[in-house]
């Protein structure tokens, strides 16, 4: 199985996301470069954390005008698995991809931290090795997190059961203070209605290995591994 | 040329005669602009060199020593560590986002320019006291500045230490310190050969940004300072990612002879040092640098200080796969003249040569001052301490959870939570646990680093402090598990040309250079900050130590957190703690006085051997050094924060029990060569041994467990806190200060 | 030509950067500022052979990079037409 | 009362936000943007009497907050006065 990691200009977690890959869960990957016009026939696309044209004017708002945003796109839309990590999902936000947007963070300041987040849906390739309601210790580090939607654009998401990720309690209650940056209902990752697109802020691609002080991000990685192996036995 | 102009130069009339001696006529105003960033103190370290050759520079693991970039030392598998540490103090006051913002890209540059990826960042910093809402405001934006420039470059900032204190009022300190990893026999170098190969430009368009930047940074300030503001100059880190990448991709090619980044004196700097190393000559077209504003004259090209601009000397015939790379990452190499072979430094302006200086003359024959030293005045009386007027605390427990609480000690995860600390994943031991600890993929190991220097300490006996920056500096690194094989330094001091700083300045170095060599910690590089004061008042002398180590196997990294309780406490070192320039006296009674306890050099070397030894065993399970505050607030330091454990100890009878501060002296005082480890039953006895096979004392001194702290000394319990007392007040101390201000 | 584009924050969406102000300057005494709002400003200059022209290349551009739909509304005001505040 | 306040870099401060803002534009085509400055935009809702207090208010509130005075410059706009642009 095959990872894409897409590079921008900026990005700074693509090394972290081939390492986890390719490395910890010993899968290929592949770096693509934003001006590619080609996926190098992946199975998964990463787009990566980190600061995609040093996150000038607005996170994500320029590298999605990248070439090779094209093709995630149709690959989007042709079904395969999309995730996108901090400025990733900022990027798929900006691209219309997945609905919303991130403010800065309620206390302005970035912060970077451990956070646990509640799986909250598990139909997607990215949580399907996870169990609902299961609790996972993340990083974060960001600046602008905190997710804002409409009031019918929150109706549709809860309806349709698109918010995949919340802010929680290390057992599992959503509260205020376990909420690092403002989002609305504790929201820290959407899909798209195809439920293939998921874009989170915690950075799973961080915390796969024990020496790093969790391994919790391994249940949104495998999931996939595991998602796309059971479509090829199918 | 009219006196008044070589005056505005800061050039005196002995280094002006030495100008004129060296181009045998009238310099032009752009040769008088080269010749006055070159050999100011910033560029030249005239005032300190002399002092500087003092240090130990060499060792087995040394693989590059002062005089590049950056140092590099030799940490295994071929591998070489490359640091260093660089102060951007004067323009973080001006503009506090701006100038520590650009520090930090600046010392990136230093790193990569030598070939090596920058893997970590950590930062000293020294402010006034925080009561004043004018610190705060300073505090806020240099942490933002490190924070936005870091973190949107990627690189992880690992550790650093905050202190305060009214002394930075007037001129805060912002030092930072960069690690990159490098193959060990493919260190770039920033030298030019080859009559006849293409100098390139790359990177951000010059402006009129900080000209005369460096010349500022070597005077001090005074009133008027805030109205002859240079334009401050504006951090790219989008740009200076950009580069960083490109300038490691063209490394790998072979095509490149040199390179060197633009810092202070710009053009001016790497031109003149890239020809000097490689002792050749360069000849540049300043019409060809790109320009970022219209109408600049080739006096405030060559002096323009704007930031992310590297130059390269490429191999001829191969520029096509420079310029190639570059453009990969929509930057465009210019190529802006060549490398001769007649040794001069030519300048032209399209045709017209504006400045033809020999280029050697320039970089060697810098002015050296022999500045006059005198032990300053103040020291006889602030080196008594007479303690009969003061009271001897009555409540312990609010004596500590006050020390706790103290900005100097409390947390600082106000500070590091804003530093992305955790990005290219190897970070195993985040900020605030002791040293900061990143591993090094492909390899087994990992690396140490602390940054440690107490100013108070080297106000109140300059030798002293030097000794006890070094020897904090490693400890810390020694308490991760790791061997130091390294350091660099930052010296900041006041005006070298008053006699009493310059003594401070000397004996200094006399004190690091000493410990460096008892310790065999080599140093490979540094910076000097100089005329650090304001309106005369100068800062307290704050030499900052970066000591490196290394840990052969990653998984024996320790932090200060006691994991469990039921483990045995052991204090190494000798107990007796001294209130000379304490933390105690600062915070109980408003007083810097007294001596510093001394450092026995052996005792310390043995301490550390102790550690890292106990470490490899697995003896241990954590350490954590008594620093500021003395043995209490280190106990309470490896129980707190989040989920921590309590302790219960029992300490001996101080000497002068009869003393009315002999249990302030045992619970506060500070000493260097004390560690509080903690221990699993099974091996405190190898511990134990191994420890006197040393000679370093070593006490079981009580066990972990409970949710209280608690201290008895001869059989009574002197002081009990709560654990969650002493982690609100330590959690809070710093950041009840950061509530109310805005972004 | 010289142009000008205003990007704020759409009424419904909470600004955390304006709050944090009003805040601050209620600590430093200035209770008399009862909202603050925070956008961005920039100022663009553009060859176009007319206002008109200039008008409609910026408010594209406003459109697909310097505003974001779903947080923000902009304005464009240009050199020479009469402005509006 | 409605206010406005403009805070811009100085001329000779670089910006590399505008910068990144026109190579992007330029890579998408819109190579007519010459030159991009960002700055940022208040809007601020002052208790005041009359339009001079109104300015003043807001004046003082700019120095010492909204702008940074060092690298930025601003001007306010005060609703019912008869502002310039
Ligand atoms: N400016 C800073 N940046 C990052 N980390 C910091 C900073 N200041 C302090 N820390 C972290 O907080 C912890 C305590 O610092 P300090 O009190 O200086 O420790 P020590 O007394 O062991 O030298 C260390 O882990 C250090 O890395
Ligand atoms: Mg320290």
């Amino acid at each position: 199985m095959k990872f894409a990691v897409i590079e921008f200009p900026g990005s700074n977690c693509d090394h972290d996301a081939y390492h986890a890959t390719k490395h910890v869960l010993g899968q290929e990957a592949e770096f693509i470069w934003h001006k590619d016009t080609d996926l190098a026939g992946a199975d998964v696309v990463i787009l990566p954390g980190g600061f995609s044209y040093g996150d000038y004017l607005r996170t994500g708002a320029i590298a999605r005008f990248s070439p090779v945003m094209t093709r995630v796109r149709e690959f989007a839309d042709a079904g395969g698995p999309v995730i996108g990590i901090c400025n990733g999902f900022q990027v798929l936000l900006e691209a219309g991809l997945l609905e919303g947007a991130l403010l800065r963070n309620r206390r302005l300041k970035f912060l970077c931290q451990h956070v646990h987040v509640r799986v909250e849906q598990t139909d997607t390739p990215f949580t399907c090795g996870g169990a609902e309601g299961q609790v996972l210790k993340l990083p974060i580090a960001h600046g602008e997190g905190n997710y804002h939607a409409g009031p019918e654009t929150i109706a549709a998401l809860e309806a349709n059961r698109q918010v995949i990720f919340r802010y929680c309690s290390p057992d599992g209650v959503t509260t205020e203070a376990a909420n690092p940056n403002g989002s609305h209902a504790s929201i820290a990752g959407v899909c798209n209605a195809g439920r293939n697109v998921v874009g989170l802020m915690p950075h799973p691609e961080r915390a796969c290995e024990s020496a790093l002080g969790s391994v919790d991000g391994l249940v949104v990685l495998e999931s996939v591994v595991s998602a796309l192996a059971a479509k090829g036995a199918a | 040329m009219d006196q008044s102009t070589i005056d505005a130069h800061g050039l005196s009339a002995d280094e002006y005669q030495r100008l004129l001696e060296i181009l045998g006529r009238e310099p032009t105003i752009t040769e008088l602009g080269i010749f006055s960033v070159m050999w100011s103190e910033h560029c030249s370290y005239k005032s300190s060199r002399l002092h500087l050759r003092r240090l130990p520079t060499e060792g087995p693991r040394v693989v590059q020593g002062p005089g590049e970039n950056a140092g590099a030392v030799d940490i295994g598998d071929g591998l070489t560590a490359v640091f260093k540490i660089e102060s951007h103090n004067h323009p973080s006051f001006i503009e506090p986002y701006q100038g520590a913002a650009t520090g930090v890209g600046g010392i990136i540059r230093d790193i990569f320019t030598m070939g090596a990826r920058p893997i970590a960042l950590l930062n000293s910093l020294r402010f006034g006291a925080l009561e004043d809402p004018a610190t705060r405001h300073l505090v806020d934006g240099v942490v933002a500045g490190i924070a936005g420039y870091g973190n949107s470059i990627g690189i992880p900032t690992v550790g650093g230490e905050v202190a305060f204190e009214p002394s930075y009022a007037g001129n805060p300190l912002v030092n930072v310190f960069c690690l990159g990893v490098a193959e060990a026999d493919k260190l770039a170098m920033g030298l030019a050969s080859g009559a006849g190969n293409p100098v390139y430009y790359v990177g951000a368009k010059t402006g009129r940004d900080g000209i005369h930047g460096a010349t500022m940074a070597s005077a001090e300030f005074d009133e008027n300072s805030a109205d002859s503001r240079p334009a401050v100059q504006v951090g790219d880190p989008f740009m200076e990612k950009l580069l960083l990448e490109a300038c490691l991709e063209v490394m790998k090619t072979d095509a490149l002879v040199g390179i060197q980044d633009m810092g202070a004196a710009g053009l001016t700097c790497s031109t003149c040092e890239m020809g000097a190393r490689g002792d050749v000559g360069i000849e540049i077209d300043v019409s060809l640098v790109p320009q970022r504003e219209t109408g600049m004259t080739p006096y405030e090209i060559m002096l323009s200080e704007s930031q992310e601009r590297m130059l390269l000397v490429a191999k001829r015939g191969r520029e096509a796969e420079v310029e190639q790379v570059f453009e990969k990452w929509d930057l465009h190499a210019v190529r802006i003249g060549e490398v001769t072979g007649d040794g001069r430094l030519r300048i032209r302006d399209h045709v017209e040569v504006v400045a033809d200086i020999p280029n050697r003359q320039l970089a060697d024959r810098a002015p050296l001052y022999d500045r006059p030293t005198t032990r300053p005045a103040y020291l006889e009386a602030a080196q008594q301490l007479d303690l009969a007027a003061c009271k001897a605390p009555v409540d312990l427990p609010r004596t500590w959870l006050d020390l706790l609480g103290a900005p100097v000690i409390a947390s600082k995860h106000w500070v590091y939570r804003q530093y992305d600390h955790m990005v290219r994943t190897n970070t195993v031991a985040l900020p605030g646990l002791g040293a900061g600890v990143v591993r090094v993929k492909g390899t087994d190991r990992a690396l140490a680093f602390s940054v440690d220097g107490n100013g108070r300490y080297c106000y109140l006996d300059p030798a002293e402090g030097g000794r006890l920056a070094v020897a904090e500096a490693a400890r810390n690194v020694a308490c991760a598990g790791a061997v130091p094989i390294g350091a660099t330094n930052c010296l900041n001091f006041g005006n070298p040309e008053r006699p009493e700083i310059m003594w401070q300045f000397a004996q200094a170095v006399d004190g690091i250079a000493e410990a460096c060599r008892a310790l065999e910690i080599p140093i490979t590089g540094g910076n000097v900050s100089l005329y650090n004061e304001t309106d005369g008042e100068a800062i307290y002398p704050t030499p900052v130590l970066g000591v490196v180590g290394v840990i052969d196997d990653a998984s024996q990294v320790l932090t200060r957190l006691f994991p469990a309780e039921g483990l045995d406490i052991v204090l190494l070192g000798d107990p007796a703690g001294a209130l000379g320039g304490s933390e105690y006296l600062k915070v109980a009674h408003g007083m810097a006085r007294g001596r510093p306890a001394a450092l026995d050099l052996d005792r310390e070397r043995a301490l550390q051997q102790v550690l890292v030894e106990a470490a490899r065993g697995r003896l241990i399970c954590s350490a954590h050094d008594c620093a500021e505050g003395g043995f209490a607030v280190t106990l309470a330091e490896c129980c707190v924060e989040g989920g921590g454990v309590g302790a219960r100890v029992e300490l001996a009878e101080p000497a002068e029990a009869d003393d009315r501060f002999a249990l302030v002296c045992a619970l506060f005082g500070e000493a260097p060569s004390r560690v509080v480890v903690s221990v699993a039953s099974g091996q405190r006895d190898r511990l134990l041994a191994h420890a006197r096979e040393l000679s370093v004392p070593a006490t079981v001194i009580g066990q972990t467990g409970g949710d209280r702290l608690a201290i008895s000394v001869a059989g009574e319990v002197v002081a009990d806190i709560g654990l969650d007392e002493a982690e609100q007040a330590w959690m809070g101390g710093l950041t009840r200060h950061f509530e109310h201000v805005a972004a | 030509m010289k142009t000008r584009v205003f990007v704020t924050l759409k009424p419904s969406v909470f600004d955390p950067q304006g709050k944090t102000i009003v805040d601050a300057l209620g600590s430093m005494g200035y209770a008399g500022v009862r909202d603050v709002r925070q956008g961005k400003y920039f100022e663009l200059d553009v060859d176009a052979g007319t206002a008109d022209e200039a008008r409609s290349l910026v408010s594209e551009v406003a459109d697909k990079l310097l505003a974001n739909p779903v947080i923000e509304s902009y304005r464009v005001e240009v050199d020479g037409e009469g402005n509006d505040v």
